[in-house]
């Protein structure tokens, strides 16, 4: 049977999605297969206790290094490379330097954090399955992955009766 | 970039242009006269007199000159004529200068009358009329830069540096991208001021 | 094209070329064979002459090849020539040594003006419109010719008057030659700018109808009666050149400033004491100087004082400083002070000119001024005032001009009346003159009328031929400076340029016009055209100095290439230059002048000025000078000028009527508004200007604008005050009193001033709050 | 009273999908002014900037009054929001939206104004680093490039600031609407289902988001300020222009961001979401703001005042007792003596009391901005050089047109964007409602599964 | 040795006749913009004749004070240019390189002495006074900020005119027109490095100041105060 195959049913609230998911793991589901879909974040539920750890603080900050580090060589570099005669007077100035570095620390910091959104989320892939348009209602979606064989009737007995279709 | 840039400027004087065009009908109905544009022989400007022409400054388009008369520096110099001959303002001062017609006659009085351009030729003089020659590097007045052969000569810079290979020229023609990173390039390498004031003042 | 429009052309510019989309003419104009050689981008410094004013400023013009637009063969075509790109100082001549003034730099618009000439024109609308048609210059000479050979059949030659401005040298003799040969009588001269009153003060005091020169430099004490010598008046660069010396020249001794007016001038603004004094009593503070210095024996009496000054040899007992202070409004205090200051810190020389000598008593005061500068013995000595020599050829002293007073006088004895053709040089009386004198009327009323003009100006409308002169830069030149050195000098200089319009030299046109007129004209007048006229006149001064005499080319070559003449003998300092002149000495004979009857002056009851108009009804003296910039106003049609901000009232574009803070907080008048002044012959509106520098009983207001028809620039551009003034003359010389006339003012609503300055104050009120 | 998300879903969508006659007036009428703006900077740019008031000495007018002004504005959202969100106020969730809205459309509008006010824009690129043949670069101790690496980051920062919980909502939309809207929808919600994943990387992202974009938003004005205290222009050379500037900004913003929330509870018929409590909290900000302001002015005025120093005193008493002492003390008036007692007094800081203070402080803040720059230049150093600068129609046009354009954006966002953050309402009602929030707070489950699928049941 | 271009400005000797400004006029190319826009404050005066009055009637001074670029030495205009229009050059003049200005005017304000002037719109000359128009020096278009340059056309030309006669500069051979045209001599110009120089001569005189020298701006312009007259000074 097609491998990308996927169960899942529709919760009516948090709480009972949250035993939905207990069961099934509890089924031995393995936690990466399950998928819940809700219209709003629920933090205080262990739904998806896979995904709390990310590590875009940290790439954030290293973004943040790249973009000083880029602003202060622009500024340094530039000058140096194209030497104008002022006459003696000051080219670069540290005060002027760190004004620049500065913004574009910040600049790269808000660039690495989107880029990891995007990728990590991920986002800007749209056919992607299991969806369900009644999440948009409040319903949260609670779907298995990749169940393949034996797992498949535990699944369907969990979600049924009126259990979602198979796909 | 530079050129995406170049592109929204463009489209922000078009888009100036439209609207000037509209406000500038009202106004002038306002003031009951239209104005003399700077195209009229009353006004001298260094606006430029169209939008399309101040579109093609800002891009450096500049058409390539038709001589009226086809002269070919090749067999001048191959004549043993000197450039001072004709362009004798360029070891004494900024300009190097272009002849009037009575220095052509003075051989050409003489020598190959029967070639159809020297006919043209004595057929302009004849007429009390100079050669009206178009300039070869059309720079555009907002450049603001001035070149000065004399120290140039004197420092031994050859006149093919910046004018190509001449001597060999049929019609002087566009040979170097006489641009200010050719200039730099130059005065850097030789070590010469590279004072923005050197040149633009 | 309006002055207004101009502006909008640059905001506009290039609009209606766009909707056209036509290409620039420039490319489609022909060019035409170039008719000198000059070396492109390299400039040459050629000399010329200033022509603007008196002073005969010697210049050098920068000459570079350029391409101008010009007619030939009555196309329009490019041609590459020598063009004047800007005038200085001729650093070898000896009356400005290498400086010059703004209005002189300003002069090279003169020959670029858009508004002029440029070519022989022919009226085709009313007399006054201004409205002329292009004619031939072979149409146009013929018509002159044939007038002037109708007068000579009608025996009528004496019907023939020409009108000249301020003009010396050849040029000026060959016009009196021409008026000679075709037996008419000299030229009339009008210039508003001469001092004809001074010259006769100097014919009676010295011999010598000539503007005085001041040997400043080596001064240690300059009281001026009025006299602006550091802007308009006299020789002002000379004066200025020397004024530094004065003040910083040498180490350790700084000469005194006193400038004595009611109006603060430019140099007023320069004085280290500015004394305020009530109009027309200029005269009686002299003498009340005069007064201590006898009475307390500061300095040697003279004794030929009595012939001139009424009770010089009682020390002038009616001139007491208490006296004095009464009529002239000076503390008596102060007088003493300034008489003693002035006595101990010779050498000290005193100086007039300007409105002290536009009252109906200017002569007095004039007279009263010599005698000061003779009591403080400094006349003709170093530091003192002189008359700069004559060079040995100069037969006539013209101005040497013949006095003013000449127009005027032959003008309101009906002179103008039976003149059939009146030929028209430099001279602009329609905008001159007060209205009361009706010039208009008297011009509608003669039949022909030719102008030398190169512009339109609003005498020029009332020509039936306009017959333009070459700008100077392209005229063979000639002056005879009168003042403002210690050298007798020569100026002389060929053309800077060649024209750039249609036009023709006036002598060159005069001396054919006399060779088609046949006969004498012929014999007297035997030149070809003018530079052979001047090399002529000139020659005679090859063996004048230098002996053996130089080769006359040479000598030629010489003058053209230094640009004049100048004595070499007299050069360096001033001890054995100044001829010795004494005050009260026999008056030598003078052409222009008539005799003066040696009767005294001063008496308290002559010395007084009157004024027109009662004090009651106009309460304030009009005070009009002559405008830094514009001079009497020949100079308004200049954009430069215009634009120049004036010194002390820094407008620009306009005109303006100088009042107290004072007298307008009274009469409710705040800054800007419009102001109208009104006096017995008219009134006029201008912008109000509150000003600390002046008198609270006088309103002033510089002459030069309010152009009727001068160039887009300057017409219709603020207002005149000659049309206001009063008909008065000055006793003795028949000459205007264009400072005697009083007005009264009132607000009558909302002006327009240009100003330049922000500020009044370096350090204004409202910083000392606190 | 609460709501069931799909009520929400209804208000909040409804002004997306239903669109009234009176959009397209309102869309029209604003259209028109801005488009009368643009001819202005056409003429403008076709005759040289002389058809603005400028001149000798006060060569800058209304074009930089209205960057500083709007370049304040922009303070209001993400600046706000960004605090709000860190200390997770629960009143903040139905307005961050309208606020971070506000900061993008007023900072791309605040950042035009250079450009407009430049005598040659064409040549404004010059401003970036690029490699050039002519070997030149820009000019790094300039203030002028300061702001325009500053307004850049600040530009990308608050737009990703504004998109990125948009993202959610866009998928309601894309599942609440069909035809075209959707297709439009599916593409703007970049694929957005809303797996607990994306949920946790977006809130993530939002933290790290709010954290960076306050540093930024305050160095913005900051360089705004240093534009002017870099010069030795009399009463410009200050000190405090950084904060004064910084506190001048978020005051402004505030207010702008009132009076919009006001239209919007107005027009989009909000009440029940922007409820008084925001108006109230605002208020307090507001009037916080207000009393900063005054103590930076007072501060300012004082200082000058006491050291009298020449140049400086001629430009207060120019400003106090001069020819523009109406100006100066309407602003006062606008942003002290009457948003005071509205916001002070509890009564009085009604939605209506706020609304009247934010505009007077709206007004008066544009006032400020005006009396900071002109009157300055107006008395510089020498006296002689004084002079007096009056504003041409083409400047009044295109600050007119800035308003308009401002309102313009503002309506057609709401119109393709829910104005109020729905998932981040729906949270905070399911808190209102007592709804669990935790695992905990719910029965763990035990025995059979049945009720666990009635529980799945629809 | 680099030159250092200083000028000395003696306020005893000026006149205020205004001679200097046409002489830059005419020198510069500074265009002519009118009656409007003269009264809007747009005239164009690289170096102006400041006027001050002192006092009331009758008790009326007068001071005159010709200011132009001081050419500072530390300038204020220059750091703020965003593209090195305004710059400092080799020999110490502040720049103004006319097709690098973006028209930010921000030099402008911050100049203290207001000697920058502003091409508000294309100026126009009408013909024929265009040929007059000094070919050595740029006519400026619409947009970009101009000064007084000390002339800095006459200092090259002079500058190469003694490089090809292999010579070094004499004292005063470069003068500005302002200078050339000064007849009380109030204006004097030269080499500061150059410690014989009648400028440095006179710019350590003891009625040397400079304008507005508290703002720490180095002007390279020395102005020498007025002296006053009184009996001792005989």
């Amino acid at each position: 049977m097609n491998p990308k195959a996927a169960l899942y049913t529709m919760c009516s609230d948090p709480a009972s999605a949250q035993r939905t998911v207990d069961a099934l793991l509890s089924a031995g589901v393995r936690t990466e297969d399950i998928t819940v879909i809700s219209s709003e974040p629920f933090d205080g539920f262990e739904l998806a206790r896979h995904e709390k750890a990310t590590l875009m603080p940290w790439l954030a900050v290293l973004g943040a290094i790249l973009g000083g580090a880029g602003g202060f060589l622009l500024v340094s570099q530039t000058q140096m490379s194209y030497p104008i005669v002022t006459g003696g007077m000051a080219i670069v100035t540290p005060w002027s330097n760190g004004i620049i570095t500065y913004e574009l620390t910040m600049l790269g910091a808000i660039l690495t954090t989107l880029l990891v959104l995007i990728l990590t989320a991920p986002l800007l892939r749209w056919k992607q399955e299991p969806y369900d348009q009644q999440v948009s209602d409040g319903k949260i979606l609670v779907g298995v992955t990749h169940t393949s064989g034996n797992f498949d009737e535990k699944v369907r007995e969990i979600f049924s009766p009126g259990g979602g279709a198979a796909k | 970039m530079r050129s995406k840039i170049r592109g929204l400027a463009l489209v922000l004087v078009a888009s100036a242009a439209v609207s000037a065009f509209f406000l500038k009908r009202t106004s002038s109905a306002n003031s009951g006269k239209d104005q003399p544009s700077i195209d009229t022989p009353e006004v001298f400007s260094p606006a430029h007199p169209t939008i399309l022409e101040s579109v093609k400054d800002f891009f450096g388009w500049r058409k390539t000159p038709v001589q009226p008369i086809a002269f070919t520096h090749k067999i001048h110099i191959e004549h043993q004529v000197a450039c001072t001959t004709c362009h004798k303002g360029v070891n004494s001062g900024p300009v190097a200068g272009l002849p009037s017609d009575k220095l052509c006659m003075r051989c050409h009085a003489f020598f190959a009358k029967d070639r159809p351009e020297i006919i043209k030729l004595t057929a302009i003089f004849n007429a009390g009329l100079d050669v009206s020659w178009q300039r070869v590097y059309g720079f555009s007045p907002s450049a603001h830069v001035k070149f000065n052969h004399a120290p140039h000569i004197r420092a031994g810079v050859d006149c093919s540096n910046c004018h190509g290979d001449v001597k060999n020229m049929t019609v002087a023609v566009r040979a170097v991208n006489l641009n200010m990173g050719y200039c730099l390039s130059c005065h850097r390498a030789k070590g010469v001021s590279t004072d923005c004031v050197t040149c633009h003042f | 094209m309006e002055r207004r429009d101009f502006l909008k052309v640059t905001v506009l510019t290039g609009a209606t070329a766009a909707l056209s989309g036509c290409e620039k003419p420039a490319q489609q104009l022909v060019r035409f064979v170039p008719e000198q050689d000059l070396v492109p981008g390299v400039a040459v410094w050629k000399p010329s002459l200033c022509t603007l004013c008196s002073a005969g400023c010697g210049l050098t013009v920068r000459v570079m090849e350029g391409e101008a637009e010009v007619v030939r063969k009555g196309q329009l075509g490019l041609i590459k020539m020598g063009l004047a790109k800007k005038l200085e100082g001729n650093p070898d001549h000896p009356i400005n040594q290498g400086k010059l003034c703004a209005r002189g730099q300003a002069g090279l618009q003169l020959t670029y003006h858009p508004d002029r000439v440029r070519g022989p024109l022919k009226r085709s609308g009313p007399r006054g419109s201004g409205n002329f048609q292009q004619i031939t210059w072979e149409e146009a000479l013929g018509e002159v010719v044939s007038k002037l050979q109708e007068l000579r059949s009608q025996k009528q030659a004496g019907a023939l008057r020409f009108l000249i401005g301020r003009l010396r040298g050849q040029r000026r003799e060959l016009i009196e030659e021409f008026l000679k040969t075709v037996g008419s009588s000299p030229a009339m001269v009008f210039d508003p700018l001469d001092e004809p009153v001074l010259r006769q003060a100097n014919l009676l005091s010295f011999g010598r109808a000539t503007m005085p020169s001041f040997d400043l430099a080596h001064a240690n004490y300059v009281i001026s009666f009025g006299a602006d010598f550091l802007g308009t008046w006299n020789s002002p660069v000379a004066q200025s050149i020397a004024y530094g010396e004065m003040r910083q020249g040498h180490p350790g001794s700084r000469g005194k400033l006193v400038q004595v007016e009611q109006r603060m001038s430019q140099t007023g603004a320069n004085a280290d004491e500015w004394v305020p004094v009530r109009p027309g009593m200029d005269g009686v503070l002299a003498l009340g100087l005069a007064h201590v210095i006898l009475k307390e024996k500061l300095r040697p009496t003279r004794e030929n004082g009595e012939t001139l000054i009424a009770g010089w040899q009682q020390g002038l007992p009616d001139y007491s400083p208490e006296a004095v202070e009464k009529t002239a409004g000076v503390a008596a205090k102060r007088i003493e002070r300034l008489a003693r200051e002035m006595a101990a810190h010779t050498p000290a020389v005193a100086m007039i000119g300007g409105a002290p000598l536009a009252q109906t008593n200017g002569l007095f005061s004039a007279l009263a001024v010599n005698a000061l500068n003779a009591l403080l013995g400094s006349v003709g000595t170093p530091g003192g005032m002189f008359f700069t020599p004559r060079p040995p050829h100069a037969e006539h002293e013209w101005g040497g001009f013949a006095a003013a007073s000449d127009f005027a006088g032959q003008f309101l004895a009906g002179k103008l009346d039976d003149t059939h053709v009146l030929l028209l040089y430099n001279a602009n009386p329609v905008f001159a003159t007060p209205a009361a004198w009706k010039v208009r009327d008297s011009l509608e009323r003669i039949p022909f009328i030719v102008s030398f003009g190169s512009f339109v100006d609003e005498t020029s409308a009332f020509a039936d031929l306009i017959l333009p002169d070459h700008s100077p830069l392209e005229s063979w030149l000639d002056d005879i400076p009168e003042s403002g050195t210690t050298q007798a000098v020569v100026s002389l200089a060929a053309p800077a340029m060649l024209p750039l319009h249609d036009t023709r030299a006036m002598p060159d046109v005069l001396l054919q016009i006399a060779h088609q007129l046949g006969g004498d004209a012929v014999k007297s007048l035997p030149w070809q055209s003018f530079d052979e006229m001047l090399q002529a006149s000139i020659s005679s001064l090859r063996t004048a100095e230098t002996s053996p005499p130089v080769d006359p080319e040479k000598f030629w070559a010489k003058v053209q290439e230094q640009g004049g003449w100048w004595s070499e003998k007299m050069r360096s300092d001033a001890k054995q230059t100044i001829a010795s002149v004494a005050f009260g000495g026999s008056a030598s004979k003078q052409p222009a002048f008539k005799q003066p009857a040696f009767r005294q002056h001063g008496k308290p009851e002559s010395a007084l000025p009157q004024f027109d108009g009662a004090e009651h009804e106009f309460p304030f003296h009009f005070h009009p000078y002559v405008s830094q910039a514009f001079l009497d106003g020949a100079l308004a049609h200049l954009p430069w000028m215009q634009e120049m901000p004036d010194a002390l009232s820094t407008v620009m574009w306009g005109t303006w009527i100088e009042i107290n803070p004072k007298t307008a907080a009274k009469l409710g008048i705040e800054q800007g508004d419009l102001v109208e002044v009104r006096s017995q012959h008219g009134k006029l509106q201008a912008p109000a200007l509150v000003s600390p520098g002046i008198a609270p009983d006088v309103i002033a207001m510089p002459f030069g604008q309010g152009h009727e028809n001068f160039s887009r620039y300057a017409s219709g551009r603020g207002a005149n005050p000659m049309t206001i003034l009063a008909p008065l003359q000055v006793a003795e010389t028949g000459s205007l009193a264009w400072a005697a006339t009083r007005v009264d003012i009132s607000k009558v609503g909302r002006g327009k001033l240009a100003l330049f300055a922000g500020g009044l104050r370096e350090r204004p009120s409202e910083l000392e709050h606190r | 009273m609460t709501k069931t998300s799909e009520q929400i879903n209804q208000d909040l969508l409804r002004p997306v999908g239903r669109t009234s006659p009176r959009f397209f007036f309102v869309v029209a009428t604003l259209g028109l002014i801005v488009l009368a703006g643009f001819s202005a900077w056409g003429y403008q740019l076709y005759n040289g900037v002389g058809v603005a008031g400028i001149r000798r000495p006060v060569f800058w007018g209304f074009y930089i009054t209205n960057f500083v002004f709007w370049i304040g504005i922009s303070h209001a959202g993400t600046l706000i929001s960004a605090i709000l969100r860190l200390s997770n106020a629960g009143w903040r969730r139905p307005i961050t939206r309208c606020a971070e809205v506000i900061t993008v459309f007023a900072l791309s509008i605040g950042a035009m104004f250079p450009l407009i006010h430049l005598g040659r824009p064409w040549q404004a690129f010059w401003l970036a680093p690029y490699p050039n043949q002519r070997g030149l670069w820009p000019n790094y101790r300039s203030p002028l490039v300061w702001d325009f690496f500053a307004i850049n980051t600040y530009l990308i920062g608050s737009i990703t600031f504004l998109i990125l919980p948009i993202i959610p909502d866009f998928a309601l939309a894309r599942d609440k609407f069909s035809g075209r809207r959707k297709k439009l929808y599916t593409v703007l919600s970049l694929g957005w289902r809303g797996t607990q994943r994306q949920w946790h990387r977006l809130e993530t992202a939002m933290h790290i988001m709010a954290i960076v974009i306050i540093p930024v938003a305050v160095s913005v004005h900051t360089i705004v300020s240093w534009d002017f205290a870099m010069t030795p222009v009399p009463m410009w050379h200050s000190t405090i222009f950084a904060p004064y500037f910084v506190a001048g900004a978020i005051f402004s913003g505030i207010a702008a961001l009132i009076v919009a929330m006001v239209f919007l509870r107005h027009f989009l018929r909000l009440e029940e979401y922007l409820q008084p409590v925001c108006f109230d909290n605002l208020g307090k900000l507001l009037l916080l703001m207000s009393l900063l302001w005054f103590y930076f002015v007072f501060a300012e005025r004082l200082t000058t005042w006491y050291g009298n120093e020449s140049s400086e005193i001629a430009v207060l008493w120019l400003t106090q007792r001069g020819p523009y002492r109406y100006l100066f003390w309407l602003m006062v008036g606008c942003n002290f003596v009457i948003p005071f007692p509205l916001l002070a007094i509890k009564r009085l800081r009604t939605i209506t009391g706020t609304f009247i203070a934010s505009l007077a402080i709206v007004i008066g803040m544009w006032l400020e901005r005006y009396l900071i720059i002109v009157p300055s230049l107006s008395r510089k150093f020498l006296p002689y050089a004084w002079g007096t600068y009056r504003p041409t129609w083409v400047e009044i046009t295109i600050t007119a047109a800035t308003f308009a354009g401002m309102a313009l954006l503002y309506v057609i966002f709401a119109k393709f964007v829910p104005i109020i953050s729905i998932w981040e309402l729906k949270i905070g009602e399911r808190e209102t409602a007592g709804l669990p929030q935790k695992a905990s707070e719910v029965e763990v489950a035990s025995g059979p599964l049945r009720p666990v699928v009635r529980g799945a049941e629809t | 040795m680099a030159h250092r271009w200083g000028m000395v400005v003696d306020l005893d000797r000026c006149t205020g006749c205004e001679a200097c400004v046409i002489a830059c006029r005419a020198e510069n190319n500074i265009a002519t913009v009118g009656e409007e826009q003269a009264r809007k404050g747009r005239a164009m005066h690289w170096i102006r004749v400041e006027r001050y009055y002192e006092g009331e009637f009758p008790d009326v001074r007068v001071k005159f004070q010709p200011v132009l670029c001081q050419q500072c030495d530390a300038a204020p205009c220059e750091p703020v240019c965003p593209t090195y229009a305004s710059y400092h050059t080799a020999e110490g003049l502040n720049a103004q390189i006319y097709n690098r200005c973006i028209g930010t005017r921000y030099c402008a304000n911050a100049c203290p002495y207001s000697v920058r002037f502003f091409n508000f719109f294309n100026p126009a000359w009408e013909k024929p006074l265009h040929l007059q128009l000094n070919p050595d020096v740029s006519v400026r278009q619409v947009g970009v900020m101009e000064k007084c340059t000390f002339c800095v056309q006459r200092i090259k030309a002079a500058e190469i005119h003694a490089k090809a006669e292999s010579r070094e500069l004499k004292d005063g051979e470069p003068a500005p027109a302002c200078v050339q045209s000064c007849a009380p001599k109030a204006l004097v110009f030269g080499d500061l490095n150059d410690p014989e120089s009648e400028v440095s001569r006179l710019s350590r005189s003891r009625r040397g100041s400079k304008l507005l020298e508290e703002l720490g701006t180095q002007p390279k312009v020395t102005y020498l105060q007025r002296d006053s007259w009184n009996d001792e000074n005989l």
